[in-house]
């Protein structure tokens, strides 16, 4: 079981790495975010699974990102995501405009080791036009024409996400957020943060087993305590409404932004490190 | 009648399109996060005494889903999700949606959050309720910016189904897929063919005498106050205390 | 919830049903093999998720199956299938080979609402040769020619599978026997029996969300206690090695085999009913 | 080393297969149900102080899987697993496997249970040990009557592997894909090139003097009965008792 601090966690991704998330209604890991803008990282591709939220806002904010490949970005009920809306006027980042289902079916294609897979619908859409590497065929099943669309396997280089426990086997428990699972099978490796570390294996519970992933996806584990922040944890820990419109508002400009950064990504780690 | 808010009669309305004796019957509804107008509606339905299932996406708690977040679209592939709700930053005439941005792609002039799921529940759902509020030649243009998804598909291409109708803070509009166009399906109180004309960017059609949209009956708001909120005061405190006037017990 | 006794779940099933179960390393209803055999059921067509065991041996036997799509048929420790060998020997059912992934990923298909899905592999097997229904095309993501298997989606009529309990709501919980899932997401209807009805929801429940199967899945449900046996439930209990091996023993002749029904089906349940 | 079982020796001769330092190293093992020899040997290894994962199939509790029966082989299919373990009813001089049975197809003859997932495996794995441990003219045959899974692939098909290497009761044979041939690698303790051709069906190569298979070490058989043993107790109580004549503990 591979357990290091967060920096260390974050030291392990290269610029111009491409990272799936999954985004503030599943279990982002914001403190990885945070720790990826303290280590200066360059050139992300994040892939939001299936939609983006506060961790890429912020991450398109200290500029470490160059393209978002999602279905959306949003702050939920804080409206837009600004830093993100800010990047995408000024041409800083390259946009990637998928739908949810979509994302799902390209990181499937690479769970299952299949170079794509077909879905239906988005015939018609703007998304397809805009999606040279998205393909329509005919289902070579049907008696007549019938076109649907390939997509190509996405096979990510880090997942990211939190959890709420890591066992002494070094696999981790994040119940019913399945879609986090998917992200594993299908990244090259996968870089976690949990709340906390627990005695025995998970695997060996039955109750506990569905809602685990094996630590054969696992890469490195971080103990982040309320890593989701200011996103829900399951039952764990609520939403905090209070903290995603403060930043919401604070983040309007840019050096509102810079300014939360420096409270809320270097200032913690500053008083933390006392 | 007079204090029925604006979200009561939104909710009352959506819920007779939702149980429409015309349309395929839905049993099983899901509802989009932010939507608590369309949830309070489908609410409605079932304490009506309908029996409808009915998913909530924005339910953190007691979440409907055990696969991930994909499992709504499966489930959608399907066929088991028999009407959603979708609504657009720009609507057009042929019931195109735009939810990514205006100007040139991926919305250059003020973009959206994005797409969402749209591009494939718009085709894969038998039944789809449009809703948007705001009712202004803003929104509601002659030809979205950006297609999210589609109103209507070529022949030959796979769709289970398409917009039943536009529900906004002015009127009703039902879709024809056939022609691909919007009528004039009812007016809110105080609006007129003509107002409806004047706040909406795309051409529809009117067949014959419009009529009133009729405001929710004394049982119907009964409902929307009582069992209807206490279903969606954890999921959506705000717009319970707001519309409702009623907060969760500490 | 829609519970009813075992005997009108069974009832349920019409003729020719096509009827998708697991095997005997997960959670077949061998209760409800049992009570279709009762009923009298004829021309099932059985598949295998991803294998046939001992339910699939003895619906065989009674008669009541015309077909068979699976991976393998086995009895595991005790053997090859003896019912299954003579019906398959005799021509009394035809016989669909597949490869184990095969299965899973036309279930899959019909999972997330596509005609098809591809799969790598299988290219040189006879399987392929055997399956006119399979398609090899080139994969169009690919600079040069590679072929690919493309398998059409499979649309059970019945998932039919056993599970540790159902909750007042009509979910269903089998912790990680996630196959079981996939069938009922890729069937028409599914019929499940139950060790226990409790209280509650447990989709409410973030631990046992991840190991449950939501009641819209799930269109019957009937308490079959050791519904199971003489296979494994998960913790709950073990495989029963010597009734099988009885069986085994048994139905090596069709004289054995209706002595063995007539004692551990039919007599079962007549001793039940007094 | 007269007191040497059988499964004791072909165990510790799978496991020099598995650590064949010519070949890509095995991080991540799987072996299918009913192989308690393969587990045994890749125990071993572990044992040794090789740093493999090792996921049983046969593993009804502490399964390691908890995304159901399909992980393996989305496991596979991704490339995280290094080595496989195959067998067959019938096995032939180009490595084909026969798991369907007999005679005309689908196993008129004599039907086997079926080709599980060998059709997908033997492709998708970049290394696979074959292993029957009956060496007889009947299992190891000329050319398969029905082929489950094939040896090799013509050119442009996707492939991440092949057979490394068969072993059987009387000997082990390397596998070449190039020319699709096994050669005798060694011969088990009373068997001789002349006895290995007498008892097999296909033609194969002979490169050399061929040397004997070594026996277990003192170390390999005191960890097979020891540290080995207890790994395999629960998951394998019958082949423990019959071989290592020790039973779990009530």
């Amino acid at each position: 079981m591979s357990l290091v601090d967060l920096e260390s966690l974050a030291a392990r991704v290269p610029d111009g790495s491409r990272l799936a998330m999954p985004p503030d209604n599943s279990l982002p890991s914001v403190a990885l975010a945070k720790a990826l803008i303290r280590r200066g990282v360059r050139g992300l591709r994040l892939v939001g699974v299936p939609t983006s939220g506060f961790a890429t806002d912020i991450l398109v904010g200290a500029g470490c990102v160059a393209e978002v490949e999602t279905s959306a970005v949003s702050l939920g009920e804080a409206g837009f995501a600004p830093r993100f809306s800010a990047a995408l006027k000024a041409g800083e980042i390259e946009m990637k405009d998928a739908t949810c289902p979509a994302i799902h079916t390209m990181l499937q294609a690479s769970e299952k080791g299949v170079p794509f897979m077909p879905l239906r619908g988005i015939i018609g859409s703007d998304i397809l036009a805009h999606r040279p590497d998205w393909r329509v065929m005919d289902n070579p099943f049907a008696e007549s024409g019938d076109p649907i669309v390939l997509l190509p396997a996405l096979q990510p280089d880090f997942g990211v996400f939190h959890a709420v426990m890591a066992d002494a086997k070094g696999n981790v428990w994040l119940g019913r957020k399945r879609e986090c699972a998917t992200i594993a099978h299908a990244s090259k490796a996968s870089l976690v943060t949990v709340e906390r570390v627990v005695e025995g294996d998970f695997l060996a519970d039955e109750t506990l087993a569905p809602g685990c992933i094996s630590a054969t996806y696992i890469d490195g584990i971080a103990i982040a305590e309320r890593g989701a922040r200011p996103v829900a944890l399951l039952d764990e820990y609520r939403m905090d409404t209070a903290y995603i419109s403060d930043y919401a508002r604070m983040a309007k400009s840019a050096e509102g932004f810079r300014e939360w950064l420096a409270i809320h990504v270097f200032e913690t780690r500053a008083a933390a490190a006392e | 009648m007079s204090d029925c808010k604006p979200e009561e009669f939104l909710a009352a309305t959506i819920c007779r399109l939702v149980l429409d004796p015309s349309a395929p019957t839905a049993r099983h509804v899901a509802v989009g996060a932010a939507s608590p107008v369309p949830a309070a509606a489908c609410y409605l339905a079932q304490k009506l005494g309908y029996p409808i299932r009915l998913s909530l996406l924005a339910r953190t708690q007691g979440n409907p889903f055990s696969d991930g977040t994909r499992e709504l679209f499966d489930l959608t592939g399907q066929g088991r999700i028999d009407l959603f709700f979708l609504g657009g930053g720009q609507i057009d005439g042929e019931a195109n949606l735009n939810l990514v941005g205006t100007g040139e792609w991926p919305g250059k002039g003020v973009r959206f959050p994005g797409s969402f799921g749209s591009a494939f529940m718009y085709m894969m759902t038998p039944r789809i309720i449009l809703f948007r509020e705001e009712h202004s030649p803003r929104v509601l243009v002659q030809k979205v910016d950006n297609i999210s998804a589609n109103g209507v598909s070529p022949p030959g291409v796979f769709r289970r189904g398409h917009a039943q109708a536009l529900v906004t803070g002015r009127c009703v509009f039902r879709f024809h897929p056939d022609r691909a166009r919007f009528s004039l399906a009812s007016v809110h109180a105080g609006e007129t063919v003509d107002s409806i004309r004047a706040a909406t960017g795309f051409d529809f059609d009117v067949d014959g005498e419009v009529p009133q949209t009729p405001a929710p009956s004394d049982q119907e708001l009964a409902l929307l106050r009582g069992a209807v909120c206490d279903e969606m005061l954890e999921t959506y405190p705000d717009f319970c205390a707001r519309v409702f006037g009623r907060k969760l017990a500490a």
